[in-house]
Formats: structure tokens, sequence, C-alpha cells
């Protein structure tokens, strides 16, 4: 009997962070998702950390997503310590949380993945033949950017959002202005979502369990109940009897599955699949339009359910931003102790972020669950699958595909290993 | 393309975030990255030329990993020239609290099987290799980058700003909220290139752009004790975000 | 005696809306969490004439922190001088006396032998209006600088305001002055127990000052000993290095310029912005830095104040505003330091002869 | 008139000096009126790379072209050190005082220059050659690094030769093979060489603040008036008119007040090296 094949890839490039893969092309193949985005110990030095640091501190697990991980981890402080916000702080997270998602999505489509259907290494080698679209792009983060920039006071790492609510709200004019960029910016996020569609993706079906937060009311991002597509139906505070971390010796990310070991998918298209009829009648007939309907399960058409979730985030952003007239408020917050968790949908996904907190406000344990966590056993799941359908096809040929999986998932190894 | 200089960009332990904001700093950013080579970049493109020579490495994040020291050596000697970018890079930045716990206690919180993790004290990049400059910031702000660039693509020495973020305070005027609200305020003690982001957002600097040199970190913790803050506050604020450097360690004093 | 008029405080609110048809006009504006900043008002009701002392003096109108200078094409090397973004033709109210005499020190360094453009075009379309302060500032010693509690000026102004109550006294400093309260609907020529009136409280004024500094031979004192430990010690202990004394100063007047080039690199804009000897790099050359130190800094500061001044420009370089003190977070006071250095030499541990 | 508006002037003429330090003959392009003195300086400059102070190192005017010996330091040097024949940089100036001659007429004159102090002080030395009768005794004292960083040393030695100035030379370390007339030590030991009453002479000198203070200190010693030893100074300089307050060593503006002092008069002050 012959060695088994092995396809090592050492380094994947385009993904926020560092991992590797590893297949084993047997007739059973394995797979390793070498994630050795090196360890920070974020849950090990928070402790002994002050409340009003965490979002600060956190924001830095990841450049991309920084408004997640800081918006995350205050709402859970705010519930470790009994901190009520107001509705206008409810309001600018959330228009805060969506510029954020909206941007992310668009970095991922443009400058990670769009470069593997055009064939080219890199962003950079498509300036000459693509510059509309680099310019779509850049219109468009532009925009979202300046939106995240201006409640944060920056795009990446912002600093007003504090526990307890903003240390500062824009004027009404620097609203209007950032509007009218937005506004702008519309028929880009349309033209995006038909170039996305027109990709061509491999044909392949995965069978997953989507996992995402939902509300009644509402396309939800920072608040809602965890709710899956195999039936699963919880409050935040019931995550930790649902879902399961745990660590294997290949990867500095550790892996998190629903209790019995099922892997899930979270991120854009899971969100999709989960609650489609939450968004607007325009989002959905563009969908429509482009040919997607959901259920989908094909993990590569999360980059199109990205494109449509743009298209939404920035509608939503416009008529959220309408509808209220921003304030200047004041709040004071009240050191307790207490613990507390709090759920919210990153750009990749569900993110968790959890806190005990003692009566000084100093952080006593500290437990982070990131989307790409959540999505680590279904990735390899579905390479596994696909090497399996695909093993006529030459090396070469199945390492892209390979690659372009993980890419589709948009995974963020910073984010996994934090 | 461009003008034929050759760039690397490394990654080590760190958020991207400098990265971002190199690439996406808005429309610059097409004139940017056509304007040099980046010839070593694995976020931005596959493959590329991880051995150099280059004319610039940029090197963005702490270093945690002995793999990483030894790699970082070998791209100075291929390096003309070599700045670290951003706080992780430049002054240990958020992944250098680490060094604030006892490393063991802080792996175990985090890993059940700590022996597959290799982490050693988080250090800036100049700990390791001799460096030509500071991109500062957490994230750099976009004057520093474009000052980068463009001194690159100059031939001139980068001036990047080496004042506290007092100076943009008050060029900026907003109000001292040390003085007036009687808030910590890191301000005097942190390099500028934020424009007073905080100061002016209504809140005190939590020091992200890391240490002025010629800080005076002594007086400030002197001063805000007797503000009436405890030794253990004062400890978390010379710790956030320059935990290893010179500068800041007279505000360090262990409650 | 000048000519003066009595505005009511009605008559002067109407007549503040009156110039706002016509000017830009600047006030002392109360702001949220209590800090009172100089910038345009939209309504005579904005002003907020009961304050001690801004951040940022009016200086800023003039001599603005960051300004435009030169546009200049890379390939030929032509330059062109951008116009300072005019304030257009701003009144500034309220001016205290103190900020007042400082713009007078600023126009001995920019409107000198070599007059610098920007400040020139500023300062003359800029109105100034003083209004006379009637009880001392806590931290404010301009009493002993020679600059106020009442303008002590007699001219670079254009107005001169006493409130009296009920009502305010104003005296013309210029002709442009006179050409504003022209457009004063209520007013009435000032009578002689207006003055007596105007003389009883600047008096008062005068009389509350709790803060003092001695200035005959200050000067020579401060020369003499330049090496005195009051330097390295506040420097030491106290000093953060943090520039917030010269950036608040209304009289300090050093700049830094730079250049910063569009990225296609075919247009330079040269700009020019506040520095501040407590800057490291200030003083900074090829191969060295003349002051490194801290300490020696701290010296320039001070010495450049309360000594080197009258030698380049025939006065002090400090009105006894008090800024540098209110807003030095570790509340290093100059006053103070130069008392030391008087008690030493009275007690004869300071130098009386040549520093050498 | 904005003073700080540049003018525009021409490269017509590059020379290499040494390795890192270049003559650049320079004149206005646009035809403007320009006139100066030994001892005064311009602020030359690039777009982006901002403008420096630098003294005239030709002695006057010729046919409307002057020049600047430019020592490679940083940025805005090297690239001015750079340029070619026919190309444009920025020009400010004429800044400054200059060397006292009227002064020093009369009397014995002592030129002590360091490294590229030498370049400020070629104007005065060809004067003093040019004008023999005026003065005493004439002392060249010129210091430096190496062999190669004695500025002009060809054109010195052939100016001086069979005339009765005094070229002295010496360097830090010397290559031995050339080491027949210039000496190995500091340039203060010329000083022992000078056999004039220091207190009829007059002294200018211009290096690093350094080596000034020790020539000071030792003609001092040997008699000469703190006010009879003029020293140029460098400092950080933005404006050039006594506005940015740079370049200020106690009471005095360097720009306006120097870049010469007399010893006495800048000695009193803190921060020099003196
Ligand atoms: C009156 C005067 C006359 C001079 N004459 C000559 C001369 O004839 N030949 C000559 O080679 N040099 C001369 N210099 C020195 C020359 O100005 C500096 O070498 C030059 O500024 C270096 O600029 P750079 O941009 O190349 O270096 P940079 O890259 O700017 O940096 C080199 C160092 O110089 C400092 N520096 C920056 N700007 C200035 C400035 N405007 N003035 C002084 N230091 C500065 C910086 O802090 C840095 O430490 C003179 C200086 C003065 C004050
Ligand atoms: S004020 Fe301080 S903490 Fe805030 S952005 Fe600036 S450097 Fe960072
Ligand atoms: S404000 Fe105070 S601490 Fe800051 S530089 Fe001035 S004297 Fe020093
Ligand atoms: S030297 Fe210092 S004290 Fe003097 S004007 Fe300049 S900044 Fe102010």
């Amino acid at each position: 009997m012959s060695e088994p094949q092995h396809i090592e890839v050492e380094y994947l490039a385009r993904v926020e962070g560092e991992a590797g893969f590893r297949i084993v092309l047997d007739s059973q193949p394995d797979i390793e998702l070498r994630i050795f985005e090196p360890p920070r110990f974020f849950e090990g030095f928070l402790v002994g950390r002050k409340y009003h640091e965490v979002g600060d501190i956190v924001s830095r697990i990841c450049g991309i997503c920084p408004v997640s991980h800081m918006t995350t981890a205050i709402q859970a402080i705010e519930k470790a310590m009994g901190i009520q916000v107001s509705e206008q702080t409810v309001l600018l997270r959330k228009i805060f949380s969506l510029s954020q998602i909206a941007a992310s999505h668009l970095i991922h489509l443009y400058m990670l993945a769009m470069p593997d259907y055009y064939g080219f290494p890199g962003v950079v080698q498509m300036i000459p033949g693509h510059k509309p679209h680099l310019d779509r792009l850049i219109r468009m983060k532009e925009a979202m950017n300046g939106l995240t920039a201006l409640i944060g006071g920056r795009a990446l790492h912002p600093v007003t959002n504090v526990p307890g609510g903003f240390t500062h709200i824009p004027r009404p004019e620097d609203f209007a202005s950032v509007l009218k960029e937005i506004k702008a910016i519309r028929k880009d996020a349309e033209q995006a979502v038909r170039d996305i569609a027109a990709l061509e993706v491999p044909d392949f079906h995965s069978d997953s369990v989507y996992v995402a937060l939902y509300d009644e009311t509402e396309y939800a991002t920072n608040q809602g109940r965890i709710v899956s597509t195999s039936g699963l139906d919880i409050s935040v505070d019931q995550y930790p009897d649902f879902f399961v971390e745990s660590q294997v010796h290949y990867a500095y990310a550790k892996q998190t599955v629903l209790e019995g070991g099922t892997p899930i998918m979270v991120g854009a298209l899971a969100r999709l699949n989960i609650k489609f009829d939450k968004l607007q009648q325009k989002t959905r007939d563009l969908a429509a339009d482009v040919g997607f309907a959901v259920p989908d399960c094909n993990p590569f058409h999360n980059n199109l359910a990205q494109a449509l979730e743009v298209f939404d985030a920035i509608e939503r952003c416009i008529q959220l931003i309408e509808s209220h007239a921003f304030r200047d408020e004041e709040f004071k917050v009240e050191i307790r102790g207490g613990e507390g968790g709090s759920a919210t949908e990153a750009p990749r996904g569900l993110l968790y972020h959890w806190y005990c907190i003692d009566r000084r406000g100093v952080v006593e344990k500290a437990n982070l669950v990131t989307p790409t966590s959540h999505n680590f056993l279904n990735i390899e799941k579905d390479l596994k699958q696909l090497v399996a359908e695909n093993r006529k096809q030459d090396r070469e040929a199945i390492r892209l595909l390979c690659e372009k999986t993980v890419r589709a998932y948009d995974p963020c190894f910073s984010c996994s290993v934090h | 393309m461009g003008t034929g200089k050759r760039i690397g960009i490394f990654k080590y332990s760190s958020c991207a975030g400098c990265q971002f904001q190199l690439f996406y700093f808005q429309h610059y950013v097409l004139e940017t990255i056509q304007a040099v080579d980046i010839v070593y970049c694995k976020m931005l493109q596959s493959g590329g030329e991880e051995d150099g020579p280059f004319d610039l490495a940029l090197i963005e994040g702490a270093i945690t990993e002995q793999w990483q020291a030894d790699q970082l050596k070998r791209i100075r000697e291929r390096s003309e020239l070599l700045a670290p970018i951003g706080s992780c890079a430049v002054c240990g930045g958020v992944p250098a609290i680490k060094n604030t716990a006892h490393e063991l206690d802080a792996q175990r919180r985090v890993y059940e099987d700590i022996s597959v993790v290799h982490s050693l004290k988080a250090h800036p990049v100049d700990h390791y290799v001799r460096v030509d400059g500071y991109v500062r910031g957490c994230p750099p702000g976009v004057r520093d980058l474009a000052e980068l660039v463009k001194s690159l693509l100059l031939n001139k020495t980068p001036r990047f700003l080496d004042y506290s973020v007092c100076v943009e305070c008050k060029l900026e005027e907003a109000i001292c909220v040390l003085v007036a609200y009687q808030e910590p305020c890191m301000g005097p003690v942190t390099n500028a290139g934020c424009g007073a982001l905080c100061p002016s957002r209504g809140r005190a600097c939590y020091g992200c752009w890391g240490p002025m040199k010629d800080a005076n970190a002594k007086a400030l913790a002197d001063r805000f004790e007797r503000m009436g803050l405890g030794r253990e506050e004062i400890y978390r604020r010379f710790t956030e975000f320059g935990e290893p450097t010179v500068e800041w360690k007279p505000g360090q004093v262990k409650p | 005696m000048s000519t003066g008029y009595i505005l009511a405080n009605d008559a002067f609110r109407d007549w503040l809306n009156i110039l706002r048809n016509e000017f830009t006009v600047i006030g002392p504006v109360l702001k949220k969490r209590g800090p009172i900043v100089f910038e345009e008002i939209q309504d005579a009701g904005d002003l907020h004439l009961d304050y001690c002392s801004t951040m940022l003096g009016p200086r800023k109108f003039i001599y603005p922190p960051t300004q435009r200078l030169f546009r200049i094409d890379n390939q030929n090397h032509r330059v062109t001088t951008i116009e300072p973004a005019d304030a257009g033709n701003a009144v500034i109210f309220a001016v205290r006396p103190c900020d007042m005499q400082a713009i007078s020190v600023l126009d001995r360094t920019f409107l000198g032998d070599i007059e610098d453009f920007y400040y020139r075009k500023l300062r003359e379309e800029t109105l100034t209006v003083v209004l006379n302060c009637n009880r001392a500032c806590d931290a404010g010693f301009c009493e002993s600088m020679g600059a106020g509690p009442f303008l002590r000026l007699e001219d670079g102004y254009d107005l001169e305001m006493t409130s009296m109550g009920e009502n305010y006294l104003i005296e013309i400093g210029s002709r442009r002055g006179e050409g504003l309260i022209e457009k004063a609907v209520h007013r009435k020529e000032a009578a002689s127990g207006d003055y007596e009136t105007k003389d009883d409280l600047q008096r008062k004024a005068i009389a509350s000052f709790t803060k003092h500094l001695e200035t005959a031979g200050l000067p020579e004192l401060l020369m003499r000993n330049l090496d005195h430990p009051v330097y390295r010690e506040t420097a030491e202990a106290r000093c953060l290095g943090c520039t917030n004394c010269t950036m608040v100063c209304p009289t300090c007047y050093c700049y830094d310029i730079e250049d910063d080039m569009s990225f296609d690199l075919t247009v330079t804009e040269r700009r020019r912005h506040w520095d501040s000897c407590q800057e490291l790099h200030f003083a900074r050359v090829h191969g060295g830095n003349f002051r490194s130190s801290r300490e020696a800094r701290l010296r320039q500061f001070v010495t450049h104040k309360l000594a080197t001044w009258v030698e380049q420009y025939g006065c002090f370089g400090c009105v006894g505003c008090g800024r540098c003190m209110t807003w030095c977070p570790t509340g290093i006071d100059l006053t103070e330091m130069a008392k030391r250095i008087q008690q030493d030499f009275e007690t004869g541990r300071a130098r009386w002869w040549a520093y050498s | 008139m904005n003073p700080l508006e540049p003018r525009r002037a021409l490269v017509r003429e590059k020379i290499q000096e040494n390795r890192e330090t270049y003559s650049l003959t320079l004149s206005l392009a646009d035809h403007d009126h320009f006139s100066y003195r030994p001892g005064q300086f311009n602020m030359l400059g690039l777009p982006g790379m901002g403008e420096a102070p630098f003294s005239f190192s030709s002695l006057h005017l010729e046919r409307g072209r002057f020049t600047h010996t430019i020592r490679e330091a940083g940025s805005l040097t090297r690239s001015i050190c750079q340029l070619a024949a026919g190309d444009i940089l920025s020009i400010r100036g004429p800044y400054g005082n200059e060397w006292p001659l009227e002064k020093a007429k009369g009397r014995h004159l002592i030129i002590v220059g360091g490294g590229i102090g030498i370049a400020p002080l070629r104007p005065v030395i060809r004067h003093a050659l040019g004008n023999g009768e005026e003065y005493g005794r004439l002392y060249f004292l010129l210091g430096a690094r190496t062999e190669d960083d004695l500025l002009f040393r060809e054109e010195f030695e052939k100016l001086t030769a069979g005339r009765d100035g005094t070229l002295l030379m010496t360097v830090d370390r010397g290559e031995k093979k050339e080491l027949s007339h210039i000496r190995e030590g500091l340039v203060t030991a010329l000083l022992d060489e000078i056999d004039v009453d220091p207190e009829e002479s007059i002294t200018f000198t211009c290096g690093p603040e350094l080596m000034m203070r020790f020539v000071a200190r030792q003609l001092i010693q040997m008699g000469q008036d703190p006010y009879d030893i003029f020293v140029s100074m460098e400092r950080r300089m933005k404006c050039g008119i006594a506005h940015c307050g740079h370049c200020q060593i106690g009471a005095m503006y360097v720009c306006k007040d120097g870049p010469i002092f007399p010893y006495g008069d800048i000695k009193r002050f803190a921060d020099t090296m003196l």
C-alpha cells in the first residue's frame, strides 16, 4: 500500500490572519486547518483589567471587525454590571455595526475573494484591467467607513463607544453630509450584488446547520435569540449550555460546535438562510432578480449573501439615521459586580463575549467565542466533502478549490485565535 | 510598475488593523499601491518573494514567538529600511498586556493543554532588530502612513510627529479633560498623531499611540495619584499600550 | 480724555445684533460641560461675558494654530501664496486686557522689522473690543505684569468696554472702533461721573489681586541664575514636556513649517503650525540637540517670558493671564519658580554676580 | 510682500568638494536684484523637502552668481546635492549679519575653521588674501576629521603660496602618505604656532561648537578680548526672519542678530556648548 498523498498549503494568502492547511488525499480524505496565528491570550490578560478598558482592548482582537468585538464586550459588561442604556445608544450601536459589516464585507469581496475568480494573485494585479470594480469598492468603503468613523471617532478601533453609551454624539450636519455620501453609493451596492452574482462558483451542496441571531421585528444585529436551522431557539444567556468549545492540537483557534458535536455555519449565508424574510423588500427583490433563493446550501454563495447584506445595510442605515433626531446625552455608570454575556452578528457571524466582573469593576473571568471558531469544524467538513467529490482532479486544482472554499467562509484567524 | 521600490509587509502578533489601514486608507489606496511594488504581503496577494530583498520592510505586530524573531532578523538583513508599523510593533501594544500577568497563568486561562503553546514575552520590533523609523498608532493615522509612502517615493527621511497628544488638543482646541474635568488622561505622555481623537470626543486619552519620547511618566503617575487614583488603576493605564517601553516604565509601579 | 459712550445692557445686545449684519462677531461662548471658548456668535445672547479666561486666547484668530502658506508647483517651483482664510471683517468682543496686551506683544514679533504677511492681514481685518476686568481671576497676575486688570495700552485696539452694572462704558481706541460704536442706536455720551465710576471699579479690581510677581530686577536676576536648581527639580518632578504651557500662552509665537506633497507628487502645500520650545525636537540640528533636557526646555520658557523677551522686545513676554499654570496638567507655576529664585537671592543662596 | 515667499534660483555649476560635500553656484532665475555680504546665508529649499539655511561660500556676486557649499546631512541637503546644472531650487535671503571685516582692519586676523564650517569662512579668507595690506598678519587654521574633509585645501594652498598668510591644517585622523604639511590632532594645537599678540588680533571662527569653545577659551587665556572673537552659530531655523523662534539663544536670534556673534556676547546665555 502506498503512502497517502498530502497537499500542504503552508500559507493561505488573502485571508485575515495566519493559517495553512493540510489535506490527506485518501479514500477517506482528512483535513487539518492549521491556524498558526499566534495566540495573544486576550482571555488570559483581560483578567485583572478594569471594565472600562475591555471595549478598547478587545477591539484590538481584529482590525476588520473592531466594532463588533467592542460592542459585544460592552453589551456583555453592561449586562454584568446592570447598566441600562438609552434607546438612542441602542440605535447608534446598530448603525455602527451595520456600517462595519458593510465595510468588512466589501474588503472581503473585492480584495480577498474576487482575485480568485478573475485568476489574479491579488488585487494589485487587478487594477489595470478592472479599475471600475476597484473604484466602486473604494467609493463604497469610504462612505461606510465614514459612517463608522462619524459615530466612533475613527473607523478602526473607535473610541466613543463605552459602557453606558457614547461619549460623543455627532452633530446633525455631520450626519447629513455622511448621509449624502451613503445615498450616493446605493447604485454601486446594487451593481456589486449583480457583479458577484455573475461570478461562476463551484456547484456544491453542503449539508450544514446554520446559526444566527434572530429577532421578530428586524434583521437582528446586536440583539435577539440564537436560532438554528436544526431547531435550536435559545436566549443569549443560554449560550454556554448549548455550545461547546474544544482545543485541537494543530490550531491555536478552538472549535466550537453545538452540544452533541454538530458543526455549524455562521455568517452572511447562515443569516440569510435563517432570516431572509427580515431583509427589506428591496433587498429581497434584488435577490430574486439575481436568482438567489433560500435555503441555499452552497458555501460559495456566502459571497453573494455578503453582497446582499451590504445592499441591505446601506438602505437600513439611511432609514435609521433619517428616522431619528440625535441629541447629546449624559450617562453615569455605577460600578457593580456580576456576570453577563452578549451575542451579536459580526460580519463573519455569531460572536459571543462573556465576562465576570468583581465589585470593583475588575474582570475576573472572560470568555470569547468568535465566528471563525463557530465555522472551524464546518470548513473542515466542507473541505473533506469537496476533496472526496473532486478526487479525480489534479492536485493543483484541488488545492485551489480548497483555498477558494476557505476564503468563501471569509475566515478571520486573528479573531479566531485571540 | 510604480517606482520599483520594493516593499515587503510582514504580520506578527496583531489584529492586522495596520495593514487594513495601510491598504484601505481611503481614496489614496489605489495610487499608493500602484506607486510602489509590494513584493511580499500575504494578506494582499498569494505568492510573493518572502526573502526580499526589500527597499522597505514594514513590520506589523508584536514579537511573541521565536520563529517571528528569527524571521525578523532575516528580513532586517535583506532590507534597506525597516520600520515597525502600529503600536504592537512599535511599543508592544495590546499584545504586551499579557506581560503584566504570569505567562503560564495567562496561557492556562485560555488553553487546557498548554504544551502546544510556544509564546514568549511580548516585545516590540526594536527589541530584536535595528529600526529606521516608527509608524505609530493603533491604528496608524493616515497622516503618518501617507508621510511614509511619500517619503519613500521622494527619497526623504519621513517626519513623524514626536510631540504629545496635548499639542493636538490645543491645535484642535479640544478642552483639556485632565485639567477641566479631572479625568486621568494619558495625553501628556502619549505620542501625537491621532489628532486628539479622544479628548475631542469627550473622553480621556488611553494612550493607544504609545509613549512619546522623553515622556515624564513618573510625574504623570504622581499627578494621577494626587487625583485619587489607586496604584492599580495607574498601573493599568501605563500598561495598556506600552508595557515593554522604558518611557512608561516609571508609571508602571506594581500595586 | 477720550470720547466715551454709555450703552445700557439691552442696547448693547441690540448693537451686537446690528453688527452681525455686517461683521463676523466673535466672542466668549459657554460650551457643554462648562468651558468657555472664543467663537463666532449667532446671537448676542450667546455671548458669555462673565468669564475669567479661555484656554486659547483670541490670538488664534490672528495667528491661527495651523495656516496654509503656499502652493508650490513641483515642476517649475512656482509659488502661489495662499491668502489667509480671512475671518472677513471680524470683530472680537470681550477681549480681556491681558489678551489685548498679548496681541500687542505678538505685534512686536510679527510686525517688527520684517512683517509677516499672514499676520498683518488677519490683524488688519480683525477688530478688537476690550472688556476690562472688574475683579482678578484666580491664577491671574496681569496687574504685576502691567497688562491689566484694566486696559493699559495706548493704541492697537479698537474699543474699550467697562461693565458698570446696568450699562457699559465704551471708549474709543481707533477710528475703526469709532465706526463701530456709531452703529449703536441707543448710545449716549458718557459723563464725567461715568469715568469716575470706572476709576472706582479699576481701584477695586486692582485691590482684588491675591497673586503678585515682583518684576523689578527680575530679568537680571534670572539671567544670573540660569543654573538654579529650581529648573531641574521642577523638570524632573513635574514637567511633562507636554507643551500645554506654550500652546495656551497668548504671546508665544514660535512656529514650524511643514511641506505636504500630493500623492501624484505634482503639488506641494507648505503650511505652518504653532511649535513650542518644550518639544524635544525644537532645538535639534544635524548632530545634536541644544535643549535635549527637559530642564533646559523649561528654563527656556521661564527665562524667555520673564527675562530675555525684555532684551528682545522691550517688554515682558508674560502678560500675567495665568493660562500656563492653569492648563499645565501638574500646575507648574512660573511665578513660583521666579519667586523661589528671588527668595534665594534674599537669603544669599542665589547669585548676584554675572553668570559665567 | 510676503517674506516667506521664496524666489527661484538656477543651478549654474556643481563641483564635488569631497565625499559628501558639493559647491553649487547659483543665480536667480527671474532676473531679480540680489546682493549679499560674506557671513550671511540663504534659505534654500525644494518642494516637499522644506528649507534650510546655508552660508555663502563665495566672496561676492560674479555675473549674478554666488556659491553655497553644502554637506549632505539629511534629506534636503542630499536632494540639493543631487541637483545638476539647469535645475531649479527655491531661495530666500540673504539673511543675517556679516563677518566684521571693518573691525579687523589694521589688526592681525586669525581665522579658525572646522569641517563644513570652513565654507562660510572661505569668502573672508579670499578677501583677506586679496586685501593683505589692510591687515596685519593672517593666520588660517583649518581642521577636519580627515584630509578629504579639508575643504578648499588646494585653493587655499595656492592662494597662500608666496604670500604672507600662514595656512596651517590639521586632521583628526591622518593617513601617513600625505602628512607632510598637515598635522594630526586638534585645531586648537595650531593656536600655539601663532606668534602675534592676541590682544592686537581679531578672530573669526566657524565650526563645531565644541571646537569654537576650545579655540575661544584658549585665545582668551592667551589674552584676547572675548569681544574680539567672532563665532558663527548654527541653530535650527524655519523662517530666517526672527519669527519662528527656533534659532533663539537667550535673547539672540541667530538668523537676525547672527549668525556671527562676539563670543563674549553669546556666551552669557544657556544652551550653547561655548
Ligand atoms: C546660519 C546657518 C548656516 C549654515 N550654513 C551651512 C552651509 O554653508 N553648508 C552646510 O552644509 N550646512 C550649513 N548649515 C547647516 C544646514 O542648514 C543643515 O545641515 C541642514 O538644515 C540639514 O538639513 P537636512 O534637511 O538635509 O537634514 P534633515 O533631514 O532635516 O536633518 C538633519 C538634522 O538637522 C536638523 N535640522 C532640520 N532643519 C534644520 C534647519 N533649518 N536648521 C538647522 N538644522 C536643521 C534636524 O533636526 C536634523 O537633526 C547652516 C546652518 C545655519 C543655521
Ligand atoms: S487620544 Fe490617545 S487613546 Fe485616543 S486615539 Fe489618541 S492616542 Fe489613542
Ligand atoms: S504645561 Fe507644564 S508640564 Fe507641560 S511642558 Fe509646560 S510646564 Fe511642563
Ligand atoms: S521660545 Fe518658547 S516661550 Fe518663547 S515664544 Fe517660543 S514657544 Fe514661547
